[in-house]
C-alpha cells in the first residue's frame, strides 16, 4: 500500500521508511506514515542542523530555560522572568504574504503564552527582493499589512525589527516573527502531558483542512509549481487568540492547567506526540471528539491539519469542569478529546478503530539526524561592495556613483551622495512600515521603532527590557562565520547604546538547500560564529528556528541568520534613544583601534560596550547610537531626523580622516559607536583607560547638516532636505 | 454598462468574520442563523462606448487579476444587462 | 468618584486605561465585564481601545450588542461620563451614544503615530482644564478613524459647539478634521486618540492625562 | 434555506477603498472602468425548520439591525429559493 511515490510525496527516504518500520516492528498506516512524515520533516525535527545546534553556548545565570521548550526564558529580577522566541514564516509568505505573516506572528505569540507569559512586546525581521519588481512589492505590502493586522487585534505592540531588499529574495521573502512575555518566574508551563489518566483538552478553532503538510512544504523548495501547493495556506484570526490567550492565562492562574502546548507546525500531532514524550507518558486521542469544521475529515487530514488558534492542554482529572467554564467565559469551544495513558504510545482513534499507534518518545525525539557533507568554497576574494554593504540589492546606477566617488575622491559630489544613501531602500526611513504597526499598545513603548533598540517599561518595577533583532545578511554571505559574530555583535551593541546589558539572544537561521554542501559549510561556519560571540559577550542563546529550503528555482538565498537579543535596564534613568538632544551637546566617536572590515575583534567590542554601559549608567551620555549600515554619515543624519518628540536638528561633525573620503563617511567598520555627552574630557579618560579610541567630532545644533573632511565641507545640506528625501522614499519605492 | 463581482471565500478557507458574526448573532436571540459566509461585492461602471466582446475580457481580467486573490477566494460575475 | 472600564472580548487598552487612572491620575478604578447588565456604583465609564469581537463586520458593530451596553446608554441618558477611546469611540456611534461612523482611513492602513490634535470646545466634563485652541501631543492607533456624518449632521456637529478635538494635520481623511465629539449633552466623549497612551513623561506626553483630570474635576464638581 | 445580504455604502458617502482600487485599474491600463464601489456580501443560512413567516423577519432584522450602518449603508436581500 505504501509505495515509492507516496514515500516520495511525504519526503521520507528510504532509510527513514525502515527506521519507522523498526521503530512499529510493522508497516505503517497512512496515517502513521502522515504523521511520521512532519514530525521528521526538516521544519519539526531539525534533522540537518541538531548537530551543529548543540554547540551553541545556552547556559548563563540569567537563563531559566535555554532550547528544547516553546521559547527561552531569562530571569529579570523582582521575581519576573521574560519568554521570548524568534520564529520563520518565509514559506507561507511566499505563497500568500497576507495570511502568511499574519500566522507567523500568531504561531509565535502562541509559543509564548503557551508558557503562561503575556506577550508584551513583537518584533520582526523582513526580507525582499528589490522593490522595482511588482511583485516584490505586493509580496511586501502583503507581509506587512499581515503583521499589522495580527499584532494590532490580538494587542500586542510591534516595537522593531528590521526590513532590508536584496535581489536573493526575489521573490522568495524571509518573514522571521519575535515576540517576548512577561509572567513571575515560578509560574512556568510547560507543554507536558504528566498524570496518567488526566484529560487530554482541546480549546480553540475547529479543525478545517487547512495547511495539512505546512510542515513538509516549509522543508523543501520551491520549484516551478509553486503555485500547485497553494490551498495549503492558513488563516489567522487574531481575535480568536487574544481570547485564547485570555482564557489560557486565567486558567493558569487559577491552577487548573497541568500542561499546554500550542498546535503549531503539525498541529494535534506534535502538540499530543511531544507532550508525551517531555512527561514520558503516552496519549490516547478519540478523533471523534475533535471539533471539525469540514465534512468526512479523515484521522490524516486531522492530525495534520494545521488550522490556527488551536491549544492542546492537559488539566488535572477533576477540574474539567472549572476548565471548561473559564473557556466558554471566553466564547471558546473546549473539548475533552483524550487522556494520558501509561504506555508511552500515540494511540489515535477514530469511529471506534485505532488509526495510529506509536511511541511518543521516537517520534518525537529520535527522529533522523543527519551530519550532511560540508563543503567550504575554494576562496573568498574582495567584493567591490565590502565597504558599502548597503548599496547591496540598489541599481546599478547607484552603486557606481559611490564607486567611483570612491576611486576618485577628488571629483565626487558627496552632498549628492548624501542625499543618496539617506534615500537608498536599505538605509532610508521604514515609517511606512512601522506606522501600520501599534506599537503603543499596552503603554509601556518607552523606545519604539526607529532607534538602536526597543525598550519597554516592566510597570510597578522601575525596570525596563530592551530588545533587537540583527541580520546582516551580506556581510554573513562574505564571511559566514565573521558575519554571524559581527551579527551578535551588533545586536549587543544596540542594546547597549539604548542603555541596557544584553542578556541573552534567540536566533533564526534562515538557509538555502541543506543538501547542497556549500550551504551545510556556511550553516556550520554561522553557528561557530554565533557560538564564540555569545560566549565572549555572555549572551547564551535561549531558543530560535531554522528554515531550510529557502530557494527559489534552485537559487538559494544569502545564509541569513538573524538574532534577536534581549537586555535588561535597571534603571528607567538609562533608558537612551540614538536622536541627539539638545543644542550645544558634544558628539563623540568610540571606536576601538583597529579599522577592519569584514571582520571583528570580539574583544575589544566588549571592551566598547563596557564601557558604553558604564557611561550611560554613570549618566554621562546623553544619547547613543551605533554605527553600522552606511557609515559614520548615515548613523551622524540618523540622530539628526526628527523623532516623535522633536523636529529635526541639524550637526556639524569633523569626519576622522584614515582612508580616502567616502570609506570614511560612509565604511562600514564594525565596533563604533557615536554619543552625546556634555562631558567629553570625562568620557576620554575612560576610553582611554579602556584602550578604546575617543573623539569628539562635533556638535549638535542649528538647522544645517555639515560634514566636514580635510578642511573642506564635504557635506552641507539643509537637514530638512536631508530629511524629507529618507522619510519620503519609502512610500515612493512602493508607489 | 455595469457588471456585478462578487468574491467569496473558497468554501474550505476559514472565515473567522463569518463565524464571529454568526456566534454574536445566534446570542442575541437569532439562533436560527447556522452560517454566515461574508465576501465582497463590487459594483463595476464601464464606460459606455466599450465594444462588448472588449466588456467581457475586461471584467474577467478585474474579477481575476484585480479583486479576487485565487490562493484563498474565488468570484463571480453578474451581468447586468440594464443601461 | 469611582471609574469603570469595560472589558469587551477583544478589548486591548482595558489594561492601559485601567493604569492611567488607577496609578498615573491616582483615582479608583475597576474593570467591568461586558456580559454585566448594570453599571451601578460608577461615576464614569470608560469604553477602552482594542478590536472588540475583532472588529469584524465593522468596528464597534458587534460589541454594541453587549449587554452592558444597554446600561451605558441609560447611564449616558442620565448624565453619567462616558469616555470612549478609539475602538470605544467606534462602539459609541456604532449604539447611536454619539451621532456619525468611523470609516477606513483615506489611505487605507492602520496608522500608529503621535500627532497634534487641537482642543476645540473647553465646556465639556471632559476638556474643563483644558483651555480654546491648546495643541495636544498624543498618538494615534487605528485603521478606522476616518469619521463621517451628513451634512445636517455635521451642521448640528459644529452649530452646538460638539466638536472637541480636531486633528492639526489630518491624518485619515476625517471630516471637518474631527478627532473627537461630544453629544448634545455633553456628557459622553468619543476621540480617536489615545489619552491612555500619552499621560505618562515616560511615554512621550503627558497631554492625555489632562483629559482624565478635567473628568475627576467633573466629578468633583459634581459630587459639591 | 439561505438569503444573500449585499450591504453597500450610501451613494453620498465617499468610498476610500472603491477610490483604491479604482486607481490601481487605471494604472493597469483599464480605463473603460469608470467607477467601482465595493460593497459585504454575505450568505446567510437558516435552520431547515425556520417558519416560513419567520424567515422574512429573520433576515429583514439579521440585514437591518446588525449587518448594516444605517449612518453610511444601505443593504438589499437576495432570497434563494433553493433547499
Ligand atoms: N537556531 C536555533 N538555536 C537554538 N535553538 C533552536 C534553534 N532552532 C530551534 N531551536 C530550538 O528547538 C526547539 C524546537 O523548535 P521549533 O520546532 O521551532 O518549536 P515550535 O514547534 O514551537 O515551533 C525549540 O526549543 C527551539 O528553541
Ligand atoms: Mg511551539
Amino acid at each position: 500500500m505504501i509505495t515509492e511515490d507516496v514515500l516520495s510525496q511525504h519526503g521520507i527516504s528510504g532509510a527513514e521508511f525502515d527506521r519507522i518500520k523498526d521503530i512499529l516492528k510493522r508497516e505503517p498506516t497512512i496515517t502513521e506514515l502522515g504523521i511520521f512524515s512532519v514530525m521528521w520533516s526538516e521544519h519539526c525535527s531539525y534533522k540537518s542542523s541538531r548537530v551543529h545546534l548543540r554547540r551553541l553556548p545556552t547556559k548563563g545565570s540569567n537563563v531559566l530555560q535555554g532550547p528544547g521548550e516553546n521559547a527561552g526564558i531569562i530571569d529579570i529580577g523582582d521575581g519576573l522572568a521574560v519568554a521570548f522566541k524568534i520564529e520563520s514564516h518565509n514559506h507561507p509568505s511566499y505563497i500568500e504574504p497576507f495570511q502568511g505573516a499574519a500566522t507567523g506572528v500568531g504561531g509565535i505569540l502562541r509559543d509564548i503564552f503557551t508558557m503562561g507569559a503575556r506577550p508584551i512586546a513583537c518584533m520582526n525581521s523582513l526580507r525582499f527582493g528589490p522593490l522595482g519588481s511588482t511583485q516584490n512589492r505586493h509580496i511586501m505590502e502583503g507581509v506587512v499589512g499581515g503583521i499589522a493586522f495580527y499584532g494590532n487585534c490580538f494587542g500586542v505592540p510591534t516595537v522593531g525589527g528590521e526590513v532590508s531588499f536584496a535581489k536573493c529574495y526575489s521573490p522568495n521573502p524571509l518573514v522571521n516573527a519575535f515576540a517576548l512575555g512577561i509572567f513571575e518566574k515560578d509560574k512556568i508551563f510547560y507543554g507536558r502531558a504528566k498524570g496518567v489518566g488526566n484529560p487530554v483538552i482541546y480549546v480553540g478553532a475547529k479543525t478545517g483542512r487547512d495547511g495539512i503538510h505546512g510542515a513538509t512544504m516549509a522543508s523543501a523548495g520551491f520549484g516551478e509549481d509553486a503555485g500547485a501547493k497553494r490551498p495549503n495556506v492558513q488563516i489567522g484570526d487574531p481575535f480568536m487568540e487574544k481570547l485564547l490567550l485570555e482564557a489560557c492565562l486565567e486558567a493558569m492562574n487559577k491552577g487548573l492547567i497541568v500542561g499546554i502546548q500550542d498546535m503549531g507546525a503539525a498541529g494535534l500531532t506534535s502538540s499530543s506526540c511531544e507532550m508525551g514524550a517531555r512527561a514520558g507518558t503516552g496519549v490516547e486521542l478519540e478523533l471523534d471528539q475533535v471539533p471539525q469544521r469540514e465534512e468526512a475529515m479523515t484521522a490524516y487530514e486531522i492530525m495534520l491539519s494545521e488550522s490556527q488558534e488551536r491549544m492542546l492542554l492537559v488539566a488535572e482529572k477533576a477540574r474539567e469542569k472549572e476548565i471548561f467554564e473559564v473557556f466558554h467565559k471566553w466564547g471558546l469551544d473546549a473539548v475533552t478529546v483524550g487522556r494520558v495513558t501509561a504506555d508511552g504510545l500515540l494511540r489515535v482513534k477514530q469511529h471506534g478503530k485505532v488509526m495510529a499507534e506509536i511511541p511518543n518518545k521516537q517520534l518525537a525525539d529520535e527522529g533522523p539526524r543527519y551530519e550532511r557533507p560540508m563543503l567550504p568554497p575554494k576562496s573568498t576574494g574582495t567584493s567591490r561592495l565590502d565597504y558599502f554593504t548597503f548599496l547591496d540589492g540598489c541599481d546599478e546606477t547607484l552603486i557606481q556613483e559611490f564607486l567611483n566617488a570612491d576611486h576618485n575622491p577628488g571629483t565626487a559630489d558627496f552632498n549628492r551622495l548624501m542625499l543618496l544613501a539617506a534615500g537608498s531602500p536599505n538605509l532610508c526611513g521604514r515609517q511606512w512600515v512601522w506606522e501600520q504597526y501599534d506599537h503603543m499598545v499596552q503603554s509601556n513603548t518607552m523606545i519604539g521603532p526607529g532607534s538602536d533598540a526597543a525598550v519597554i517599561r516592566i510597570k510597578d518595577t522601575g525596570k525596563a527590557i530592551a530588545m533587537t533583532l540583527d541580520g546582516p545578511a551580506y556581510l554573513v554571505s562574505r564571511h559566514p562565520r565573521e558575519g554571524a559574530k559581527m551579527m551578535v555583535a551588533e545586536a549587543a551593541r544596540n542594546i547597549v547604546c539604548s542603555g541596557g546589558r544584553p542578556v541573552a539572544a534567540t536566533n533564526c537561521l534562515n538557509f538555502g538547500n541543506p543538501e547542497h554542501p556549500e550551504i551545510m559549510w556556511q550553516f556550520s561556519e554561522v553557528v561557530d560564529g554565533i557560538a564564540e560571540a555569545c560566549s565572549v559577550l555572555e549572551t547564551p542563546i535561549t531558543g530560535g528556528n531554522v528554515s531550510f529550503y529557502n530557494e527559489t528555482l534552485g537559487d538559494n538565498i544569502y545564509p541569513t541568520p538573524v538574532l534577536g537579543m534581549v537586555g535588561i535596564i535597571e534603571n528607567l534613568d538609562h533608558v537612551t534613544s540614538s536622536g541627539f538632544m539638545d543644542a550645544g551637546d558634544s558628539i563623540v566617536l568610540v571606536e576601538t583601534s583597529r579599522m577592519d572590515i569584514g571582520k571583528i575583534d570580539l574583544n575589544d567590542e566588549r571592551a566598547l560596550q563596557f564601557m558604553v554601559r558604564d557611561a550611560i549608567q554613570s549618566g554621562l551620555v546623553k544619547s547613543a547610537h551605533d554605527i553600522s549600515e552606511g557609515g559614520l554619515a548615515s548613523a551622524l543624519a540618523e540622530c539628526c531626523y526628527g523623532t516623535m518628540h522633536r523636529p529635526a536638528i541639524g550637526a556639524t561633525v569633523k569626519i576622522p580622516s584614515h582612508l580616502e573620503a567616502c570609506k570614511d563617511l560612509f565604511g562600514e567598520h564594525p565596533s563604533r559607536i557615536l554619543l552625546t555627552t556634555q562631558n567629553a574630557s570625562e568620557l576620554g579618560k575612560r576610553a582611554g583607560a579602556a584602550g578604546l579610541e575617543l573623539r569628539e567630532i562635533g556638535k549638535v545644533g542649528g538647522k544645517r547638516f555639515v560634514l566636514e573632511y580635510e578642511g573642506q565641507n564635504a557635506v552641507d545640506l539643509a537637514i530638512d532636505e536631508l530629511e524629507t528625501v529618507w522619510r519620503r522614499t519609502f512610500p515612493k519605492l512602493l508607489s | 454598462m455595469k457588471a456585478t463581482i462578487i468574491v467569496t471565500l473558497k468554501p474550505t478557507v476559514l472565515d473567522p468574520q463569518g463565524i464571529t458574526i454568526q456566534r454574536c448573532v445566534q446570542s442575541m436571540g437569532l439562533p436560527e442563523v447556522t452560517d454566515i459566509r461574508q465576501g465582497k461585492y463590487f459594483d463595476v461602471q464601464l464606460a459606455d462606448n466599450t465594444p462588448p466582446e472588449r466588456r467581457k475580457e475586461l471584467i474577467q481580467r478585474l474579477a481575476k487579476d484585480v479583486l479576487t486573490n485565487p490562493v484563498i477566494e474565488e468570484f463571480r460575475i453578474d451581468w447586468d444587462q440594464k443601461s | 468618584m469611582k471609574f469603570g472600564v469595560v472589558i469587551f472580548p477583544g478589548s486591548n487598552c482595558d489594561h492601559d486605561c485601567y493604569y492611567a487612572i488607577h496609578s498615573v491620575v491616582g483615582r479608583p478604578v475597576e474593570f467591568i465585564w461586558h456580559q454585566e447588565t448594570s453599571v451601578k456604583g460608577f461615576d464614569a465609564i470608560v469604553l477602552p481601545g482594542g478590536f472588540a469581537y475583532g472588529d469584524y463586520l465593522r468596528t464597534g458593530a458587534l460589541a454594541k450588542f453587549s449587554p452592558v451596553m444597554q446600561a451605558v446608554k441609560s447611564f449616558a441618558d442620565k448624565g453619567g461620563l462616558v469616555i470612549g477611546i478609539c475602538n470605544g469611540f467606534q462602539i459609541l456611534t456604532e449604539s447611536g451614544l454619539l451621532p456619525g461612523a468611523l470609516m477606513r482611513n483615506s489611505n487605507m492602513k492602520y496608522i500608529c503615530k503621535f500627532l497634534e490634535i487641537r482642543t476645540a470646545a473647553t465646556d465639556t466634563p471632559f476638556t474643563n482644564s483644558l483651555s480654546e485652541g491648546q495643541v495636544l501631543n498624543i498618538p494615534i492607533g487605528h485603521g478606522e478613524g476616518n469619521y463621517f456624518a451628513d451634512v445636517d449632521t455635521l451642521k448640528e456637529l459644529e452649530d452646538n459647539r460638539q466638536v472637541a478635538f480636531r486633528y492639526v494635520e489630518n491624518p485619515n481623511g476625517s471630516v471637518h478634521d474631527i478627532a473627537g465629539i461630544v453629544n448634545k449633552g455633553r456628557n459622553v466623549l468619543g476621540m480617536m486618540p489615545h489619552p491612555d497612551r500619552s499621560s505618562e513623561k515616560l511615554l512621550g506626553s503627558t497631554d492625555g492625562k489632562l483629559i482624565f483630570e478635567s473628568m475627576v474635576q467633573a466629578l468633583a464638581g459634581r459630587a459639591r
